[in-house]
């Protein structure tokens, strides 16, 4: 075990926080989840594709850097501290990149990757559907042959982005005699495709950073089918392994909210009450476990390891955290917590979108059942 | 030694339960918020002609001169529904403070509406709203209102400027006593609505082929929330009933109500709102109309660790 | 509303506390999980009885004083801070005692009351089975009619105070034919009947607090049922309603033990440290809630309401409440709450038995469930 | 940045792990307890002929000369295993400061048992079963024990009076640094056995016709249990690191990782004693000799608000 940072690591962190220095905007961009913010995340995206920083973890080839997890975590934290956007292009990014890497064939990879890393291209997920939550499996959306194409028919909610975004993917049923895993096939298709209507969603703070997406006799070229067909789901579950694991919520996003936090205490706290400094101290030291964590599993992951169900753990660990960090920060806060458009709108924002945290990517409720069914081999339940 | 409502108490609050249910379900309060007005004039109007906006102002004055025990329950129906506007500042707070003035009449008949400025924020709420402030100093009018965005649709806040004041003598402590107690019972209704909107969830909303409310997960959240409410009622009552006799622990015993409804209101927006899942997330969805007022309210008049410490300077004296 | 206690009723609170001053044992009594300790609690029950203060709230003809709930509630705070005794007639007096006077014959209350207040009879309870746990209704133990007896068989556990006490109660399947709720009947039979075997089980703090009774060929005769033939299990509900409701675990338990709790942080605490101060004052107000919402179930019940499914809210509210106290009181005393037989002994000793709060009765767990279905009426579980 | 132990460090210590596995399962930890010498003497040879009570001695006192990083997973298998006795304050407090002096042969071998008074304890753990105590001012023999009940049958607790003091200098500051992350490790083993021992029983115990480890009460329970000792896990190691290298925080990662730990434990105790119901609060179950160790050693060497106060002053200055 040796937890200093390499001489090259120290160098990358280095690069990496000078070119943020001189190119995070001044001012923080409008919510990705307006048009106009949206339009100005995506030139952001572009940005850093063109100094390769969109993707440092991805082959040099699709615009990355190749770099390890490590580094990649070291630019993470280097990225939240340097206050720079959130990332519009995430969904594409960090989920369905690495599965394309992961499946997808050769054409595939040079068709969506560049134009991904470069924002040329923003994704939306496509999920959910009405009556398929946390019961994900009960897929009902489906996709017929005809010819060399599919015919979707259905309908997907909470897919993130979706307001703005070009393309989605999502799984759909392709085999109608198969049930539950079965039969499901992953698809990718552009939002502009004929029979597409996309109706965005108000979420909490009245923006539509999610929408719904109806699909009627959509047409689909097979190319479009990334993995097997009717292989779906294991496709589906690499992605939001992704997901719920390391990759959506890198702990510099926990620990940087937590040195803000701090920074708000000292600033706006009664100094005399331990009660309130021992709870910020506890956040503070969740978030540093949530990082020591992470190092340990990409360390696992250097080594050839996978994480299966232990992303389960990371998802309501961070989840779960987040919310309490966003609490205390409104508690300090006190008379001004209620005020959303003031100097503290990014408390305020913040804690309302730490609400979604233990419900989005599989409730905590499910979490807690597959780590008890998949971790310690609990009975399923009836 | 008897801990139980009067009949006219009871019923007074089912009356009031039945008018609200009728003339201002979720919809109207949808509207409140389209609207950006902050309240509903003509809901404040019926509370009027019921007597509620006067209900704690004297006879004299056109009031129905009741104490606070008899109208806790008033404002957890009020809570119940998240009736928008200065419903605690103008009949809990202002009211009574007001009783014997010239402004009494119309306060007690709610012509005139007044919100408060008691508290210890930047902000005052409903000031766009209401015709009249009272503030520590006496009666504001007049002013000028610079708005500031606030979280609750139904509670909006602004900076206030100018106007000119009319000094009023008035018992500033109990009228925040009032606001406290008030506050307490009308979180408690919010809560018990909140409850009530996620189990009629759990029990029609399907997934892995049975209604929600069938997993264990689902039903403990929801217990957990009605036990933090059913829990906060008696101290709440309790509280009631000490600051209208004048009992020596009234301070104290509001403090305790209010740490506990502030507390089960948002154990409950919490657990509720997990019941939803990412429906309980969106604008659409009616919850967070209700979750919104519930965290405004868990703070105005004090949150739950500053009182709190006011029962810890009582039982430990630090 | 009127929270002040009439003149009668600070009449009878002073009559209480002067004599359970004057006779209250100055030095604790031993465990009356322990035979000699029984023994003193017996005599202890008894001289509470000569004076009419064991059972307070029965009719006189039986040994109490016809005291409302009011002023059982006021006779069991003056108990509490007396330092008095703990109850070892406590599953007669408190659970069956009621039970027979709502379902029992005239003969069966002369024959059984009396001695139940006077401690002559010390009553254990045979609920649970090894295979009926927090399933009490998967009950295997049978009783077959044999003339005018019956013939126990089957084992029965967890039986509280079964080591030393003298009679039992619990609830036998007599109608093999029915199942789960339906087909059982309580029974009431000396312990030292032909058939029975006590094992006394040792718990958590060593004592014998409680045992398995195992019944080979049990002959009872038919005027030991309680209730109906075949509706034990309502009898047996009724029993358990006043377990979890407000006779099992008075306000005033808690109220004196968080009043103890606030005496050893003034001799014991760090004063600078405002976050165990507030962790006291928050379980000093949940005592206090509790006492009042007591109170107010006890008013509702004196008009004649009566209390179901909120028992459940009671027996969470009380068991996680008395696990508060007792963490906090250990969190104080640091490294003396690792020694048992020192001066803080009662406060281990609460802590051990304060962990079966949340287990006995009716587990949290499954308490949390009713409440579900039956107040928040949820459908039931799989 | 390389965050995984070297492939000795693991077969070490799955090598104790299997030994532990063989010769010390719950019903010799239980002797242990009826016999009231609180250790065993069989085993105590056995890990001394392993190397592990001298492990972090210098080689030139017959030790191993491992670091905290080298031992660290050797007191979470001693800990699994609920080892009694003495093994944190001989193995990790006392040796290394025993290291080099006339001591040093006798406690690397083991053949002298050495306990140590650091803490602020009025009572001395293993006192009666060591010959040696290590406190802040030397080597103390010949001393006499006042014995007292403590919880755990495998901790005996005793008054200490009398005896001769060796004097001796040593860095008592880095010794209870050891022994706090020493301790910390083994009270993650502990969790990491009653979440087993928990998820075993939910699997074969049966209620409503089913195990009771497919209700998602139970699932609930376990899952944070595991939640808990799975995120004290990287600070621990992290800590273990920090001692080895002498980074500058170790002493305040020392002080995350028993925090955390502590609380870890504490929580796996209750979750898996409520899974175990009533069979959990007996003394015929094995559960209860690994939560009353637990329950010592969350505060032994440091409580978790104590800890956390010394991250709080590092953290926020107070």
């Amino acid at each position: 075990m040796d937890l200093h940072y390499t001489t090259a690591q120290d160098e990358f962190r280095a690069e990496a926080r000078a070119w943020l220095e001189a190119n995070v905007p001044g001012q923080p961009l409008p919510s990705f989840d307006t048009a106009e913010g949206f339009a100005q995340h995506r030139l952001w995206e572009r940005k850093m594709y063109d100094a390769k920083w969109s993707a440092v973890s991805w082959p040099v080839e699709y615009g990355g850097r190749g770099a390890d997890y490590i580094s990649w975590l070291i630019f993470e934290e280097e990225y939240y501290q340097s206050g720079a956007p959130g990332r519009v292009g995430q969904n594409g990014i960090f989920l369905l990149g690495p599965t394309i890497m992961e499946v997808g064939t050769q054409e595939q990879k040079t068709a969506y990757l560049p134009s991904m890393a470069s924002g040329d291209v923003v994704w939306a997920q496509a999920w959910s559907e009405p009556n398929a939550g946390s019961d994900l499996a009960s897929i009902a959306a489906t996709a017929v042959r005809d010819g060399d194409e599919w015919v979707l028919n259905g309908q997907k909610i909470w897919a993130s982005r979706a307001a703005w975004a070009d393309w989605c993917f999502g799984i759909f049923r392709t085999d109608p005699a198969a049930s539950r895993h079965k039969g499901l096939t992953f698809f990718l298709m552009p939002l502009n495709s004929p029979g597409i209507t996309v109706r965005p969603i108000a979420q909490l703070d009245g923006d539509t950073g999610f929408a719904e997406i109806f699909f009627d006799d959509v047409r689909v070229p097979d190319a479009n089918i990334l993995g097997e067909l009717n292989k779906g789901w294991s496709v589906a579950m690499a992605t939001a392994g992704f997901e719920r694991g390391v990759s959506l919520r890198s702990p510099a996003r926990f620990t940087e909210a937590a040195a803000r936090l701090v920074t708000l205490w000292r600033t706006h706290a009664d100094k005399a009450d331990t009660t309130l400094a021992d709870a910020v101290t506890d956040v503070w030291i969740q978030a540093e476990g949530y990082k020591l964590h992470t190092y340990m599993t990409v360390t696992h992951m250097l080594d050839g390891g996978t994480i299966g169900a232990e992303a389960s753990l990371n998802k309501i660990f961070w989840s779960e955290l987040d919310v309490r960090i966003h609490e205390l920060a409104l508690q300090i806060l006190g008379p001004e917590a209620e005020r959303i458009d003031g100097p503290f709108e990014r408390w305020v924002d913040g804690f309302l979108f730490s609400l979604s945290g233990p419900i989005y990517a599989g409730s905590n409720e499910i979490q807690r059942n597959i780590i008890a069914d998949r971790v310690l081999n609990l009975p399923k339940g009836a | 030694m008897r801990f139980a409502f009067t009949t006219e108490q009871r019923e007074f609050a089912a009356a009031l339960r039945a008018l609200l249910a009728n003339e201002f379900p979720a919809s109207a309060l949808r509207e409140v918020w389209d609207s950006g007005t902050g309240f509903s004039a003509p809901l404040w109007e019926q509370l009027g002609d019921m007597g509620v906006l006067g209900a704690m102002m004297a006879e004299a004055d056109g009031g129905l001169g009741m104490r606070p025990i008899d109208t806790v329950l008033l404002f957890v129906e009020l809570g119940r529904a998240a009736v928008p506007g200065p419903i605690i500042e103008h009949v809990a707070v202002a009211g009574p403070a007001l009783s014997g003035t010239p402004y009494a009449a119309g306060v007690a008949d709610g012509s005139t509406m007044v919100t408060t400025a008691l508290g210890g924020s930047p902000y005052v709420a409903h000031a766009s709203a209401a015709a009249l402030i009272l503030n520590d100093n006496g009666v504001l009018s007049g002013y000028a209102v610079t708005p500031v965005e606030g979280i609750d649709g139904g509670r909006l806040l602004g900076v206030v400027s100018g106007g000119t004041i009319d000094d009023l003598v008035f018992d500033a402590m109990a009228a925040r006593l009032r606001g406290s107690l008030a506050a307490a019972a009308y979180l408690v209704g919010i809560s018990e609505h909140m409850i009530s909107v996620a189990a009629d969830y759990a029990r029609v909303r399907e997934q892995f082929g049975k209604p929600i409310g069938s997993f264990q997960a689902v039903k403990h959240l929801m217990s957990d929330a009605l036990l933090k409410v059913e829990f906060a009622k008696p101290a709440l009552f309790k509280a009631a009933w000490g600051l209208s006799v004048g009992d020596g622990t009234a301070a104290l015993d509001v403090s305790m109500a209010k740490a506990l409804a502030s507390e089960a209101a948002y154990r409950t927006s919490r657990n509720t709102m997990q019941v939803h899942g990412a429906i309980g997330y969106t604008w659409e969805a009616d919850l967070h109309l209700y979750m919104k007022k519930a965290w405004a309210l868990q703070r105005a008049w004090g949150d739950a660790p500053s009182h709190r410490r006011i029962v810890r300077q009582h039982v430990l004296g630090i």
